[in-house]
């Protein structure tokens, strides 16, 4: 039963791009293109709920030999775990949905048939990186759907700015994605294999534990990191994350579904595929990678005016959050993020679509033609040709140039225009501002925080601590953030009158969508993940606690009444966060978990609630309270203050050096980093290649003209040898006996 | 017999060919259309009746004696080895006639006549199993290359043209001393032989002058410059972006697809098969001597990589990207371990037929606009979208994607060198990254952005030419989701050939 | 008069004759240097046939025929020599060997 | 063996008669036929050569089965090996005939005489093919330059053809005088003019220590300029490429082969017969002496060749080039050289005549020898073109044709077992890739240029047939065993 629902799940959008590639080979497009992806994604959904039924925690892969030379056998198959289940029906929903809501948003463009098919092979590709039981399975659908988002980023190309952005995504991922090669390359030289699961013959996992059963790990850790590279691309993790912002030049429906839901956490997906083989140093690296994207990204998002840009840099904080999670061993917590995460982001971008969408349509549609916001689609025509975008970043990070039906300054007091979108968001964004009890995201963010704190206070290892610093950080900032969109959006008086007018309710067709995914932000939905048996975390054989690790007796006194008792949480959620109850230490690690899963939530409500206050009180009540704001929290009342000089800052002043953060982090990411890709790409092309270039026509080639030269030279010489005077020739004669004799008496 | 026939079937239409009227070209062009699909029907027949399951040489025809003098013999038969890269050129053959069909303007008989010619050549080349045969072969493909290119070539075709013949012969030449001695040490006078499969049992047994692994040494050296030439392996590489610059698309088609695989099967033919001693000199790994094989293909990766993201000419750039994948293919035969040897025969195969996509689409665009400079388009996507999603696929199949065919020689390649060379082949994942980024760029600068005015009537790539591209574009589709139909023909050779050179390095060290 | 003695003096006519052979800048000299030399020649077989002896035929007279045909041949040589001189002299106005280089590189 | 006395060697001698006979037969008919016009005179020589080639058959037939007869007390010896010279230049010969009928610079019809001195340097060349003595050497030497130079020189009226043949007898009378010189030191050192004597006798006078490896070098050196001019070896080349510029075209050619295959002939005889015995060979290192002359010789030719724009010239180059690959297989007197050697004359003959009877059909046409004179041919005259191509790669030596076997045979015999000669086969194969540089500059002018002139190419039926008679060799010779075999067995005796 498992695998005629497999294939269908992957068929289905197979089969839809293969009608329309094989109908562009014919020079024609099939009529309904849309339909046909979306039934196809429908078909897709339902067989993956029908799969939700009979499936287990530990199954059998089911293999199939795909290459066999002598000895070496690589196999293809699927593994199908509850986790692999959830996130089929995470992304065939998010997908059906983003079809769906696509049929409305791309009506009208010239290649609306194409977007559908693009979607269709992304989705496919997407659902094989998820079912693959091997190593090589997930790449091949890694990089596939490194190319759907390269196309569908590039869908206007007409843009230079989105032409370079695909580039800039496909390149920058491929960076990633060579470290996780290598690491693949590692693994499959010492085992021999690429798949994970014991199947036919062992898998990774096991002949990993064989065979460091020694307890040397440094190659493994290696080997981890290396994979985890492919992840930092993908996910966009400090420093490879400058290609996610840009990636907002695709349509949004594409940032809905690939940059926020479901392509950039496969990169979540595979650390956590790969938890088995994490060693402690290998997972301290990501939980720290993670953390510091979290803050950096989080800051970044306080400052930004475009709306998706507000909503990408939040996407990349959240990955942060979730890698920091699987960093710090709590494996539920963060592919329960991921789920959570995936629907109420999803919900923001396609709430964001629509609000761009009823700015739009006071754009006329002959515009259409060239993509939703040509505003810049002119003035960067001169750097066609440029590996990298230090310049695209200014360009949109620069008031003025920001597409106007995307800039939340022109907005405001959407509330009345459109009701739907504004609940619906509203829901989303009290999710992800971690809202208790009553939003699906406070919960798994506030076990991400359990997690790390617990994992602290169990090794009290002061990595930790400080992981968990910086997540509570970013919890806070997040939630500022957000609501700083909501009321910029939403609330307050319309800043753009005109287009304040043309402003509409979207259509069924996209708000359907909305509302449906607004649902799935509350956790009922999400109950799944508080089954502790049915999502059981991998053991980390190679995760050793650092020597200081200590578990105190003293720690087991920590009262189990404090905390509530809601879905189940706390004690059998605390249970999971060990893996099982393991004899005495696990009883202690117990009650730790209990206790700071306790502090945890606490803390995670107090921040949330601020960060909420704040910004309401900066947005929405801004007039009154600024003084009393400023006296109480003084740095934080000045970083936001600062905030309003952003246009002077991003008019010129980049230069200037400034000692707050998210100026810092700003100009860091924009100029640093960027500087960087810059630099080399530049260096790359323009320095490098060309003088290897030179070398080659000049050197390598030259040398050969030489000898060719030297030689036609030899020619002349000898023939002026013949002088055409007949004494010469004779003295050569008697010259060349005696030569002859002279040399060969030596002889 | 079956086999002879497909190798002097192009030969017979050669001569058909010269015997129509000059003036008739339709019939010149259907003629030469049905003696290359005869040779392509016989190949797809051997590729399906080749028993999979045993790793000697199949289809024997022979050994018919020809020059007892030297007891040179006619003997021809193939392996899992030969059969798929004579697929590949009969494969090739029809879609070069069809490629040539309208853009050939002058003299069609004499092409036509020289590029069966060509055919035989190159057919024959893979199927011999007589060393002296072999040779007479592979230097037959030489004259007609040098008037394809001289005659119907750009603008510099001349040079082009004399650059390749001194260059290949020159690398002939070395490999004709390294034949003879071969010869010469295969026996007392009299019981000298040229069949390779007894030479290749020789060499491999102990105690016979052949077996003698100095003599190996320098005779490997002769046979490898020889092919180095033709892969091209740096620094003999030079002719290769002139050639393919100045040649007519079908011949840089052939050129790309089928003479510079010439090469590197005689790498695996000769120099592995025949002299795993030399072999193992090169490629034991241990001193630079001892990796030179795999710097080598280290070099051709990134270097090759390199020029090619420094190249304005869309041709020129996709004669460099050769020379970076056939680097693959080096540093693959240097692993000599199954994965290393698969993916280089793969890359060999693949790179046969992305290239001759990625020439020939690069045709279709000269063919309309007339020019090759990449930086002379833009937004040509609005306007040719079929165009654009074929060549999209070509490219991505090339930059080694997943799922295409690009992908698994390189990515075995890697793997297999990764064992016996982990920093060489790290530093050659660059070429990887750099590859993305050469060609992605490309694909920005002609296809994305706003349409370049001068080409808003640019027409839509035509039936003809989709015919020619289709076929290889369904087998880069194939061979990336299933390899192992190609993997299965040559994975008996390739474990012979590992076996052979792990026990040599076993006993050096 | 010993063996010794013809070949030093064949050895110095050889010698003259290469000497005018190669300096004199006139045909006609050539011609004679040319002589000189074949002359030389003759001498060698002679005496050799003279004094070398061999055991199986204690007289041979080889030597001098071989001198007699050398003879012979040199006159015809000669005679060709002048006939061509003739040519080029009707041709270049001059018998200057120097002179007659159009023929080169 | 016993050797046969004057009249009872007549009968083996017949070939060489009839040549005699011809010769004077053909003057006498120059002087009654009445009709100049005709071309009667011509045939009368073909007619005289193909006697004397059924003579030699008849003859090849008689002692075909038991061995070779020395005639004249010894004075010349005919053996299969002399027969083969024979035949290959009595195909020179009439080729040379028939190209001079063609040939238009050369207006044969009045001349009698030029057929008679053909047949007459024939002759020489057969005495040069089969003799055994140092006198019977001299003499044919003599001979056959004596009438060279006045064939050379035949163009009356013609500067560069006076010219050429002031050069070459100047040249040759002073190479062979020096070679006069050596032989006579050879005889005083042995004390007789028989090559098989000397050959026995000079390891004993070496032994004795009357003759020192110094005097042997001398008087072999001598020798070798003698030789050396006759096949155009460095350093004794330098008349070769005047002469072949000034000469016609039909006797440029016919130097080219038929002099060059007499002069090896000789060089071959002299060297095998006379000496192969070790303790020669131990005295002075000949091989590497022949190994280093015959690299000088084929580097100079081919670089030489390469500037050249008069293709006449270029092709003298050549020759002399083809003079060096020649001596290669001389350098290990080994029988295997030796057929080598043989069987790359026979296909030197085909593929060199050919190329140059095209350029005397080129030079009809242009009236030039210059290089420009073949562009666009191949849209003029496809199939002259064509040939010359075939004849310009066979000379390269590139498969599938004649001249690739041809080399091939060579550098096996210069790598035989543990020879220290690699590096010889290398310096010839790296020649080889020069020469093709020029000859490819001929086929470049023949192909990738468009002609000068575009009214159609000049030539006749029977110029084609003629040409066909020489490229269906320069084909097929390496694909047919009879060749080697032929070549082989007569390098066994």
């Amino acid at each position: 039963m498992v695998v005629p629902l497999i294939s269908i799940i992957l068929l289905a959008p197979l089969v839809a791009f293969a009608i329309f590639a094989l109908s562009g080979i014919a020079k024609r497009t099939f009529p309904r293109q849309d339909l046909l992806s979306t039934a196809a994604m429908l078909i897709a959904l339902i067989c993956s709920f029908i799969l939700l039924r009979d499936v287990v925690p530990e199954p059998e892969p089911l293999a199939v030999d795909w290459i066999s030379i002598g000895e070496i056998t690589i196999s293809m198959g699927f593994y199908l775990d509850s986790v692999t289940v959830i996130m089929l029906i995470v992304v065939t929903l998010v997908s059906s949905l983003v079809h769906i809501f696509s049929i409305g948003y791309m009506h009208g463009d010239p290649r609306y048939p194409r977007f559908f098919a693009y979607l269709s092979l992304f989705s496919f590709s997407m659902l094989f990186l998820v079912v693959s039981d091997n190593l090589l399975g997930i790449y091949i659908g890694w990089e596939l759907v490194g190319l759907c988002s390269y196309l569908l980023i590039g869908f206007w190309f007409e843009k230079n700015s989105a032409a370079n952005a695909c580039k800039k995504a496909f390149l920058t991922t491929r960076v990633g994605d060579i470290g996780m090669f290598i690491g693949m390359m590692m693994l499959f030289t010492k085992f021999k294999t690429f798949s994970l699961f014991d199947g036919a013959q062992d898998g990774i996992f096991t002949r990993a534990a064989a065979e460091l059963a020694t307890g040397d790990i440094v190659w493994l850790s290696i080997a981890g990191i290396l994979i985890f590279c492919g992840a930092i691309g993908k996910s966009a993790q400090v420093p490879l994350h400058t290609w996610l912002p840009d990636a907002m030049e695709g349509p949004t429906p594409v940032s809905a579904l690939i940059h926020a839901a479901t392509m950039v956490a496969a990169g979540v997906y595979l650390t956590a595929r790969m938890f088995p083989i994490l060693t402690f140093p290998s997972s301290l690296v990501i939980a720290y990678v993670g953390g510091i994207t979290a803050i950096v990204a989080a800051t970044i998002a306080i400052v930004r005016f475009d709306i998706k840009r507000v909503l990408a840099y939040s996407t990349v904080s959240q990955l942060g959050y979730m890698m920091l999670a699987i960093g710090a061993g709590s494996y539920v917590a963060g592919l329960f993020h991921l789920t959570t995460h995936a629907f109420f982001k999803a919900l923001l971008f396609l709430g964001s679509g629509s609000v761009i969408h009823a700015f739009h349509a006071m754009h006329s549609h002959s515009q259409h033609t060239h993509g939703h916001d040509e505003a810049h689609a002119d003035d960067e025509a001169h750097e066609h040709d440029d590996l990298s975008l230090v310049h695209e970043n200014l360009v949109h990070e620069h008031g003025s140039e920001i597409p106007p039906d995307q800039d939340m300054r022109n907005m405001g007091g959407l509330r009345q225009k459109m009701p739907i979108t504004f609940i619906t968001m509203l829901i989303a964004t009290l999710s992800i501002s971690g809202v208790p009890f009553i939003f699906s995201g406070f919960w798994s963010k506030d076990k991400i925080l359990a997690g790390v704190l617990g994992r602290a206070m169990e090794w009290n290892s002061i990595h930790h601590y400080i992981l968990f610093g910086l997540a509570l950080c970013a919890a806070f900032i997040t939630a500022f953030y957000m609501f700083r969109l909501i009321f910029m959006t939403f609330f307050g008086e319309p800043r753009n009158k005109e287009m304040h007018n043309m402003a509409h309710e979207s259509p069924w067709v996209m708000a359907a969508p909305l509302i449906i995914l607004a649902v799935l932000s509350f956790p009922v939905v999400n109950t799944i993940w508080f089954n502790k048996d049915y999502v059981i975390p991998p053991k980390q054989p190679h995760l050793h606690a650092p020597q200081h690790a200590s578990v105190s007796p003293d720690t087991k006194t920590g009262d189990a009444k404090f905390g509530f008792s809601f879905f189940g949480v706390s004690e059998a959620q605390a249970a999971d966060e060990v893996g099982g109850k393991n004899g005495e230490k696990a009883d202690a690690a117990y009650y730790i978990y209990k206790r700071a899963h306790n502090i945890a939530m606490a803390l995670s409500i107090f921040v949330a609630g601020l960060g909420i206050l704040l910004s309401w009180l900066f947005y929405h009540r801004r007039r009154f309270s600024a003084e009393s704001v400023a006296t109480t929290f003084r740095p934080v009342y000045n970083l936001f203050w600062h905030k309003y000089y952003f246009d002077e800052f991003y008019d010129g002043v980049l230069v200037a050096l400034t000692v707050w953060k998210s100026r810092l982090f700003a100009r860091f990411d924009l100029s640093v980093i960027d500087g960087i890709v810059n630099g080399v790409g530049f260096a790359t092309r323009r320095v490098f290649a060309a003088i290897i270039g030179y070398f080659d026509r000049r050197v390598v080639d030259g040398i050969v003209n030489r000898v060719a030269e030297v030689t036609w030279a030899a020619g002349g010489r000898i023939r002026r040898i013949q002088t055409g005077a007949i004494q010469t020739y004779l003295f050569v004669v008697i010259g060349g006996i005696v030569l002859i004799i002279l040399i060969f008496r030596a002889l | 017999m079956l086999l002879s026939l497909m190798i002097f079937v192009p030969l017979i239409g050669m001569i058909v060919v010269l015997l129509l009227p000059r003036e008739s070209e339709e019939m010149i062009k259907r003629v030469a259309l049905v003696f290359t699909l005869v040779p392509l029907i016989i190949a797809v027949y051997l590729f399906i009746d080749y028993d999979r399951t045993i790793a000697g040489k199949q289809f024997r025809h022979g050994p018919v004696p020809w020059i007892e003098a030297f007891n040179i013999q006619y003997f021809v038969g193939i392996d899992g080895l030969s059969v798929t890269l004579m697929l590949l050129t009969a494969l090739l053959g029809p879609i070069c006639v069809l490629a040539s069909w309208r853009n050939i303007d002058k003299g069609i008989k004499a092409y036509m006549a020289l590029f069966l010619l060509l055919e035989t050549g190159m057919l024959g080349f893979f199927a011999a199993l007589d060393l002296f045969l072999f040779f007479v072969f592979f230097e037959l493909t030489l004259l007609p290359m040098y008037f394809l290119i001289g005659v119907w070539g750009g603008p510099r075709r001349e040079y082009a043209a004399i650059k390749f013949f001194l260059y290949t012969l020159f690398g002939s030449v070395l490999m004709l001393v390294a034949l003879i001695a071969v010869y010469l040490k295969s026996g007392d006078p009299g019981a000298r032989t040229f069949e390779i499969p007894e030479l290749i049992r020789l060499a491999s047994d102990p105690g016979h002058a052949l077996a003698d692994s100095t003599f190996q040494m320098w005779v490997f050296i002769g046979f490898f410059i020889g092919f180095a030439v033709k892969v091209p392996i740096f620094p003999f590489h030079t002719w290769l972006p002139d050639a393919h610059v100045e040649a007519p698309t079908a011949i840089s088609v052939i050129l790309a697809g089928v003479l510079l695989k010439m090469g590197t099967y005689g790498l695996v033919r000769i120099n592995m098969d025949m002299f795993p001693e030399g072999m193992a000199v090169f490629a034991n790994g241990d001193g630079i001597v001892g990796n030179s094989l795999a710097i080598l293909g280290f070099v051709n990766i990134v270097y090759g990589s390199f020029c090619a993201l420094a190249q304005t000419d869309f041709k020129k750039l996709v004669a460099y990207s050769s020379i970076g994948h056939m680097g693959f293919v080096i540093l693959g035969l240097a692993a000599g371990n199954e994965l290393g040897i698969t993916g280089a025969i793969l890359q060999m195969f693949n790179h046969g037929v992305i290239s001759a996509m990625l020439f020939l689409l690069v045709g279709v665009l000269y063919d309309r606009a007339h020019h090759r400079e990449i930086n002379g388009f833009g937004g040509l996507g609005s306007r040719m979208p079929v165009y654009t999603g074929i060549t999209t696929l070509a490219f991505m199949a090339s930059l080694g994607l997943p799922g295409l065919s690009g992908f698994i020689g390189e990515a075995f390649s890697l793997i297999g060198a990764f064992e016996s060379f982990p920093m060489l082949t790290i530093l050659s994942t660059i070429g990887i990254v750099v590859g993305a980024a050469y060609f992605l760029w490309t694909l920005q600068r002609v296809f994305l952005g706003t349409l370049n005015p001068k080409y808003e009537e640019l027409p839509e790539i035509n039936g003809r030419e989709i015919l020619t591209l289709v076929p290889l574009g369904i087998l880069v589709i194939v061979l990336g989701i299933w390899p192992h139909f190609a993997i299965e023909m040559f994975s008996e050779s390739v474990v012979n050939l590992t076996t052979k050179m792990s026990g040599i390095l076993q006993a050096g060290l | 008069m010993t063996l010794q003695h013809y070949l030093v003096i064949s050895a110095i006519l050889f010698s003259l004759g290469i000497f005018a052979v190669l300096t004199r800048k006139n045909a006609i000299s050539i011609l004679m240097g040319i002589e000189l030399i074949l002359n030389s020649c003759n001498l060698n077989f002679v005496a050799f046939s003279r004094f070398v002896s061999i055991p199986d035929n204690p007289n041979n007279i080889d030597g001098q025929i071989i001198a007699i045909f050398g003879i012979v041949l040199a006159a015809a040589e000669a005679a060709v020599f002048l006939a061509i001189i003739l040519a080029i002299y009707r041709e270049f106005g001059s018998i200057r060997p120097d002179e007659v280089d159009t023929l080169k590189g | 063996m016993d050797s046969l006395k004057n009249i009872e060697s007549l009968l083996y001698f017949i070939p060489e008669i009839l040549l005699v006979v011809f010769a004077a037969a053909v003057i006498i008919f120059d002087l009654i036929v009445k009709d100049r016009e005709s071309d009667k005179v011509a045939y009368l020589a073909l007619v005289g050569l193909g006697c004397s080639l059924l003579a030699i058959l008849i003859t090849n037939s008689i002692i075909g089965t038991d061995e070779p007869r020395n005639l004249f007390f010894g004075m010349i010896r005919l053996d299969e090996f002399a027969i083969f010279f024979k035949i290959l230049l009595i195909l020179a010969t009439s080729a040379t005939i028939l190209f001079s009928l063609r040939s238009e610079e050369l207006d044969v019809k009045l001349k009698g005489e030029y057929f008679a001195l053909l047949l007459a340097v024939t002759f020489g060349m057969f005495l040069m093919a089969s003799s055994t003595n140092l006198l019977m050497i001299f003499i044919s030497l003599e001979t056959v330059s004596l009438t060279s130079y006045i064939l050379a020189g035949f163009l009356t009226h013609s500067p560069r053809s006076s010219e050429a043949a002031f050069k070459y007898i100047t040249y040759g009378a002073v190479a062979s005088g020096t070679m006069l010189f050596g032989l006579s030191l050879i005889f005083g050192m042995t004390g007789t003019g028989d090559l098989a004597e000397i050959g026995e006798r000079l390891p004993e006078v070496l032994a004795s220590g009357e003759v020192t490896a110094l005097g042997l070098l001398i008087a072999i050196t001598f020798i070798l300029a003698g030789i050396g001019y006759k096949i155009a070896s460095v350093p004794f080349h330098m008349w070769s490429p005047d002469v072949y510029e000034g000469a016609p075209i039909p006797i440029t050619a016919f130097l080219s082969v038929a002099s060059k295959a007499a002069g090896f002939a000789l060089f071959l005889r002299f060297f095998y017969s006379g000496f192969k015995a070790p303790g020669i060979l131990d005295s002075v290192d000949w091989g590497l002496l022949l190994a280093v002359v015959s690299a000088l010789t084929m580097t100079v030719g081919n670089l030489a060749a390469l500037p050249q724009r008069n293709v006449k010239r270029l092709l003298a180059y050549s020759s002399i080039a083809h003079g060096g690959y020649l001596l290669m297989g001389g350098v290990l007197l080994t029988s295997d050289g030796l057929s080598a050697i043989l069987f790359y004359l026979i296909v030197y003959l085909f593929m060199n005549l050919g190329a140059f009877y095209v350029v005397i059909l080129v030079a009809n046409d242009s009236g030039s020898e210059m290089i420009e004179g073949f562009r666009g041919l191949s849209s003029r005259s496809p199939l002259i073109a064509s040939a010359m191509m075939i004849f310009l790669i066979s000379l390269t030596g590139i498969p599938p044709f004649a001249g690739f076997f041809g080399k091939f045979f060579l550098f096996k015999a210069v790598i035989d077992i543990d020879s220290g000669f690699y590096w010889l086969a290398f310096i010839g194969l790296l020649n080889s890739v020069i020469s093709l540089y020029y000859y490819a500059r001929i086929i470049k002018a023949m192909y990738f240029e468009s002609a000068d002139e575009t009214e159609s190419f000049y030539s006749t039926k029977s110029a084609l047939v003629l040409l066909t008679v020489f490229v269906i060799p320069t084909i097929f010779i390496g694909f047919l065993n009879i060749f080697y075999s032929l070549s082989g067995n007569i390098a066994l005796q």
